[in-house]
């Protein structure tokens, strides 16, 4: 997806002095618009987006209220719009339903730094940065590939906890924890999606837990919805188990480092994104490029790696981790 | 049944029969004093009727939220804010007037939201695409009536409550929606469709137009029709009802397929407005649309309600958002000053005359 | 029992246009008709009788189509039909006026009027024409002062009668059923009622009537016919001459002097007051009502429908809050507006719609029959269910309710049945003072005598009984002291046993025949 | 005014007045007559009775699933699943308690999933945990009541019909459990709180017997108290609970008083079981413990149901979720799937005697 056609791609002045960016430059109107952060990592999302705002004096966030409804979130860029800021970062809550009101945006001379969940088309952004869902579920298959071809274990029952279903992120993150399990001749057993909550969690993997008396692992996808999920695994006292988490929290963390819980690993999937996004869109406004590449414009796509945190490399994590 | 009744001619002769029996006088002064109590009647009633029509109150709520809206944003009063109130407003809209029906016929539907997320998707399947716009849209209406007729049959011939009825449609319809896209979005190709969210024929948009048109024929429907009078007796009194002969099974299965069809006009909508079909669309619409009804005065057990209270009642909930948004208000302050804003408009509006529970 | 045959009567040259026979409905196990046969002719007016549950508005509901009955056959002019709905019925001309007031409230007189038989052109309701049938059809019943555009919930339950019997009118009927058309009209407005019936049968439309008060039927019957326990016991009677004792005992299988119990010496003056009231007045309702009932007295109030009665009643009651004046229970001034202030003062209501006003359909006898006085049986809050059911036994046994059992659901009682088990609660709580809004309503001879005399042997006891009815020889015969109510005023207050009915009729009257 | 009154004497002596007209033998006749009807009447009342106890078509619907799941999943019956389920069940059970003495007495209350969630929030901040267990329970019940009072004063008071004003509460209690928390989950710190939902005294989770007991509470209260007769009769008909003397509003405002008890108890529930306060939780429960209760027969107009229907209603659905889990289908069959066991379910259980609307 390298085609977006910036319109100030030929300004010469973008090739500035490699410390010039963080320099004090034009003042940027940079619009936030991102789902309800009615949870730990859209928390986090948001939280990121105000911080690092607020770092740079030529930065002017404004924050549009946070929804879970589309049509809501299409009528809130349409206000960014009307008010012309300069750049819009935006999370959609359905990258498809929001690429038309996103291709309005870049009509109107708006850059729009697409955040996490993807458009349908390149023309609808300019610059794509987000977490790599089916990576995570490799990343996780591959741990529990590894741990139990290292353990012997044959036939191994792995259970999944997905998250929101209808989500193409979850669809993602499941094709790649599948793929990866069959590399080393494992399937997915027990298959549960959960709401992303900590009361759903503990729903999902109370009644899940039932139905096989023998786990050799879990794959959950979501740190938050983990809460319910280990409350749920100690309330049934099973502890025959491993358990990897997603996301990244913090919490998840401190279990990990803890070495006493089921949970003994978490493949991140970092909603520093966010502050990542914020910058991206202060240079793409002051048509500046990122100096540690060579290319004087910023990228048209940046993936995050989703590494996978254990024990071992924990604390150097830690930091990272955000509070559900 | 269009004509008077034959025996209407003899309603008219004076009664013969006791004139004769009274001294004239006094039958000249019972009737005097029978028709100086019915002039108080009648000014009472027209008192009453001010004072009862509710959506005065209502529309002092927006006019109190239009005033605050101004102090508070700037950009409230422009001409491209107020019609994207309208527009947001123009889906559950639709919703809410199909609703009114079914809640003044003495039922509930709670599958409206859902299947308005079957019927976008259903619309717009590759396959159904491929035959163009006007498939589409007969495709969204089909479903959603056939939605509706299902509800119907269930709750007027099955007999099982409307709330658990519409409830069982909410997942199954999800659940199909969900099957049929794969739980995917699909996207419109069809421009013509997408072109409805964005055409604005005398400079107000289309959707605008279309919820205003359904409202006006609702409130036909409704108020100048015996299929509108009828469901106010259906809900009212469902006993005299069918003394009265109507078909009263018949009909409530018909208020639900009314229903339907403006799931399937909001299906279309909503697909416009998204440029996709989605099993996610119209999450809580259906919360959304009976709060709308309700707080227009339609009483939840039936019998009673209006069409532009349900309108009225949209729009107040759409204003309040689009203020918060304009205020960039966080999610919990949001959260918490809409229910205290409902309250207070509620007692603003005083509807004293209601029971208290 | 001295008479169970049916007695027949030579049968009339006229074509039978209705003729059922052999009707039988059952209730879940209670069978509410048992073999019932009627037959009516065209022009007359056909007087159906029957003590309360025997039958008689299920017999009706079954000919309209709202039941379906277990066997027996309906002929409509010799031809045999079957009802299966309301709208059957209706289309073969059978219009009904129901015992229990089935009207939408939430639609006007006029849309209630024409429901489900509307005034339209395809689909669309064409209101002028529809505005002025009703209205000429109010006027033909005599009550051009309703407004057709007035929501009928706001109607007293006279002006709902009125509304019924335009409805029944409206229809293009060959026989208009009445089931108790005259139980909430007062004495003027029923002779209204018989000149509308008198114009219907020359006409050539036939009446079935429903009434308990037998001097009704003789005045417009035609022909009667008496049901007993769900069967008949007699079919065509002449309605004339047919002596009254045959009738009753016919009726009830005994025979009852309609009499009114027997007054104590008129001399209530050195009694304690129990209730004192003063100036009490309510918007236009009524204006500076005094009055008091003294310890031991039943104070009737008469007066036309409309008159102000139950207004003044709930007003003392606090079910409704007077503009101005005040109440006094026992010397002490009461709450104004406040029922449970009243209440716990020693008041007891009874009012006049039992539906809306009384009964709690869903629960059984007993429970309706003891709602007021759960105190009683409740111990730290919890209810001793065996004592409560017994005492509501008591009362059931008392005042001859039917069915006699206790946790029979009170939706399924006959009307007559119901008016009975709201008069039971206040008879059960047992007041310092009652008042009773037109207690008697529906009620049949034999109950209504039981009641009389539980009335009095309450006031024998020390209670005082406020009372309002809009038969004018119930006041009168009951009461020891009268109010006669016109426009919301006391017009005259006298002992009963000075006042005579012409009397009476002529107050309250008055204000039309200046 | 608990003794008998004055009067209650003359009562029970026969009208003199009537029977000395009376020959004796007749009036015993009479009386034998009555006396026989009274007998056949009690027999066909417990026919009736019995039929009309349709929680046995419930218990029905249950003994069917109870079948289903044990031919598609052998792990269903045992013990531990058996305990899941109810374990499942007892918090949004809880809930359906306290919201079947809202619908029989003719109200609704949307308010308790989020105000459980407020509570949960409130009983595990910092400075609450820092007192104790003890403290962190009361917190909890005195949060959830005094939602519960300000909806019931609103309600009953205020005259703001249930739905809007619980509706209001449901915003209201969402922003402020997430203003409090910061929209983060809480971690409870004191292990006796977290111990509740692993303790199993007599071999039956805590959870189970809480639920246990606040339904045999519900009970008791609903059928054996004055205070469950007057809410039976203030939802039957509010017009003649007044006029009988039963102060209206203060007992409506007690319902919902009642509610927030329960839903302080489910807090504590609900925070045992997932470890956490969280403003997440309890979303939608107030339709599952709606449904659970119409289900269960309680009708949503007032003034009919019972405790044993909504319970069981709660662990039809429960057990619905489990067969589902442990089938180890996907979201969308579970919803197909869902809404049409629901109806089958209704059906089954032909609730032939409702009206048909
Ligand atoms: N729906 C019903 N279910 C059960 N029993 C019923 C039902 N309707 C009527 N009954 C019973 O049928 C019998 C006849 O009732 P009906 O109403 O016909 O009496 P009625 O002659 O009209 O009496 P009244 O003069 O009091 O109005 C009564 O015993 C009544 O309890
Ligand atoms: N027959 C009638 N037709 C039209 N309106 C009526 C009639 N009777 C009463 N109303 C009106 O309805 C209102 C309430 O009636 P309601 O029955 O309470 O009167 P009321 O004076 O208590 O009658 P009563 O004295 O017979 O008990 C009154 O304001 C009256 O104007
Ligand atoms: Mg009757
Ligand atoms: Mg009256």
């Amino acid at each position: 997806t390298g085609n977006a056609k910036a319109k100030d791609s030929t300004t010469p002045t973008a090739a500035a002095a490699s410390n010039a960016n963080s320099s004090t430059g034009k003042t940027v109107t940079i619009g936030f618009s991102a789902p309800a952060a009615d949870h730990g990592w859209t928390g986090a999302i948001a939280k990121n987006a105000t911080a690092e705002a607020k770092k740079f004096s030529d930065v002017k966030l404004e924050a549009v209220q946070p929804t879970n409804d589309v049509t809501a979130q299409i009528a809130a860029i349409e206000t960014l719009i009307n008010k012309k800021v300069d750049v819009i970062v935006m999370l959609p809550n359905d990258g498809k339903q929001l690429t038309a009101v996103a291709k309005k945006a870049m009509a109107a001379g708006i850059q729009v730094i697409n955040l996490d969940r993807v458009f349908d088309t390149p023309l609808a952004y300019r610059t794509w940065i987000g977490g790599d869902n089916y990576g995570m579920g490799v990343s996780a298959g591959s741990y529990i590939g590894d741990q139990l071809k290292s353990k012997g274990v044959s036939n191994p029952v792995i259970a999944e906890i997905a998250g929101i279903d209808s989500l193409p992120l979850t669809q993602q993150r499941s094709q790649g924890f599948k793929d990866a399990l069959a590399r080393y001749g494992f399937k997915v057993g027990p298959r549960q999606a959960a709401q992303f909550t900590v009361q759903s969690g503990q729903q999902v993997t109370a009644n899940l837990l039932q139905s096989a008396s023998r786990i050799d692992a879990m794959w959950n996808h979501d740190d938050d919805q983990g809460i319910g999920v280990l409350a749920a695994i100690k309330q049934a006292h099973r502890t025959e188990f491993f358990m990897v988490g997603g996301a990244g929290s913090a919490n998840a963390m401190r279990e990990i480092k803890s070495g006493s819980s089921v949970l003994k690993a978490t493949v991140t999937y970092p909603p520093t994104m966010a502050s990542s996004a914020i910058q991206l869109a202060r240079l793409i406004g002051q048509t500046k490029g990122m100096t540690d590449l060579s290319q004087t414009e910023v990228p048209s796509s940046i993936t995050l790696y989703s590494a996978t945190v254990t024990k071992d490399n924990v604390d150097k994590f830690l930091p990272q981790g955000f509070e559900s | 049944m269009s004509e008077p009744p034959p025996n209407a001619v003899s309603i008219e002769k004076p009664p013969n029969a006791l004139a004769t029996e009274k001294p004239p006088v006094a039958e000249q002064a019972r009737v005097e004093a029978a028709a100086e109590r019915a002039s108080v009647h009648r000014r009472t009633g027209v008192l009453a009727r001010i004072s009862e029509f509710r959506n005065v109150g209502l529309l002092g709520v927006l006019v109190v939220l239009g005033i605050i809206g101004g102090i508070t944003a700037g950009t409230f009063w422009t001409r491209s804010n107020i019609l994207t109130i309208l527009q947001q407003a123009s889906v559950v809209g639709v919703l809410s007037v199909g609703m009114t029906f079914v809640i003044i016929g003495g039922g509930i539907d709670l599958s409206v939201g859902k299947a308005m997320a079957l019927a976008s998707v259903w619309c717009t399947t590759i396959s159904t695409q491929s035959y163009g716009p006007v498939v589409m849209v007969l495709c969204a209406l089909a479903v959603g009536m056939a939605v509706g007729l299902v509800n119907g049959v269930l709750i007027a011939y099955g007999r099982v409550v409307p709330f658990i009825a519409t409830l069982a449609m909410l997942a199954s319809a999800q659940g199909l929606a969900e099957w049929i896209s794969n739980k995917q979005s699909q996207l419109v190709t069809q421009g013509a469709i997408n072109d409805l969210a964005t055409t604005e024929p005398l400079g107000i948009p289309l959707l605008v137009w279309m919820f205003a048109v359904v409202a006006v024929l609702g409130w036909i429907l409704l108020n100048r029709t015996t299929f509108g009078r009828r469901t106010f007796a259906v809900g009212g009194n469902i006993e005299a009802a069918r003394l009265a002969g109507i078909n009263v099974r018949r009909h409530t299965a018909l208020l639900y397929v009314l229903s339907g069809l403006c799931v399937g006009i909001a299906a279309i909508m909503i697909t416009s407005l998204t440029t996709t079909g989605s099993s996610t669309h119209g999450d809580l619409y259906e919360l959304d649309a009976i709060a709308a009804v309700i707080i227009g005065g339609t009483a939840l057990t039936g019998g009673r309600g209006t069409v532009v209270g349900s309108v009225v009642g949209v729009v107040i909930f759409t204003t309040i958002s689009n203020i918060f948004i304009l205020n960039n208000l966080q999610t919990e302050t949001q959260n918490i000053a809409k229910g205290v804003i409902i309250v207070i408009a509620v007692l603003l509006q005083r509807r004293g005359r209601e029971s208290p529970v | 029992m001295p008479s169970t045959a049916a007695v027949s009567v030579a049968k009339d040259q006229r074509v039978p246009l209705l003729t059922m026979s052999g009707i039988v409905k059952e209730f879940s196990g209670v069978r509410a008709l048992d073999g019932v046969d009627l037959e009516v002719r065209a022009g007359e007016v056909h007087c159906l009788l029957g003590q309360n549950g025997a039958g008689k508005s299920t017999l009706i509901k079954v000919l309209s189509g709202a039941h379906q009955p277990d066997a027996g056959t309906i002929s409509w002019e010799g031809e045999q039909v079957s009802f299966s709905s309301p709208m059957a019925a209706l289309r073969r001309g059978i219009a009904t006026i129901y015992q229990e007031l089935d009207l939408v409230d939430g639609l006007s007189v006029a849309e209630n009027i024409y429901l489900g038989h509307e005034i339209a052109s395809a689909g669309f309701t064409r209101r002028g024409p529809l505005k002025a049938h009703a209205r000429a059809l109010l006027a033909r019943l005599g009550h051009p002062e309703i407004s057709v555009s007035q929501e009928v919930g706001g109607l007293s339950a006279a002006g709902k009668q009125v509304v019924s019997m335009a409805r029944a009118l409206s229809q293009d009927a060959r026989i208009i059923v009445m089931d108790e058309p005259s139980a909430v009209l007062a004495h003027d407005e029923v002779a209204n009622l018989f000149r509308i019936i008198r114009d219907l049968t020359g006409n050539g439309v036939g009446i079935i009537y429903i009434s308990h008060r037998l001097a009704e039927i003789r005045e417009v019957g035609d022909r009667v016919t008496v049901l007993k326990d769900g069967r008949t016991v007699a079919i065509g009677l002449p309605a004339k001459t047919t002596p009254t004792p045959q009738v009753v005992t016919l009726m009830t299988g005994r025979s009852i002097e309609y009499a009114f119990p027997a007054r104590p010496a008129p001399s209530f003056d050195g009694r304690p007051e129990i209730l004192r009231v003063e100036k009490l007045s309510r918007g236009r309702e009524f204006t500076d009502v005094s009055f008091t009932v003294r310890a031991g007295e039943i104070v009737g109030l008469a007066g036309l429908v409309g008159s102000g009665r139950s207004e003044i009643l709930e007003a003392v009651y606090g079910a409704r809050k007077p503009t101005a004046g005040s109440v006094f229970v026992d010397g002490k001034k009461l709450r104004p507006g406040s029922v449970p202030a009243a209440v716990s003062a020693g008041l007891g209501l009874a009012p006049e719609e039992r539906k809306s006003q009384a009964l709690f359909l869903d629960q059984t006898i007993a429970k309706n029959i003891t709602a007021s006085a759960l105190k009683r049986y409740s111990r730290l809050g919890f209810l001793n269910r065996g004592a409560e059911i017994a005492d509501a036994a008591t009362q059931i046994a008392a005042l001859d309710v039917r069915p006699a059992d206790p946790r029979h659901a009170v939706k399924t009682l006959s009307g007559g049945n119901q008016q009975k088990a709201v008069v039971a609660r206040w008879l059960l709580k047992g007041c310092r003072l009652l008042l009773l809004d037109e207690p008697t309503r529906g009620v049949d001879v034999g109950a209504r005598s039981e009641i009389y005399s539980v009335v009095r042997a309450l006031a024998d006891s020390g209670v005082g009984v406020l009372l309002v009815s809009s038969e004018v020889p119930e006041v009168l015969g009951l009461a020891d002291r009268v109010l006669v109510i016109r426009d919301g005023q006391i017009v005259r207050e006298a002992q009963a046993v000075d006042l005579a009915e012409s009397e009476v009729l002529d107050l309250v009257m008055e204000g039309s025949a200046v």
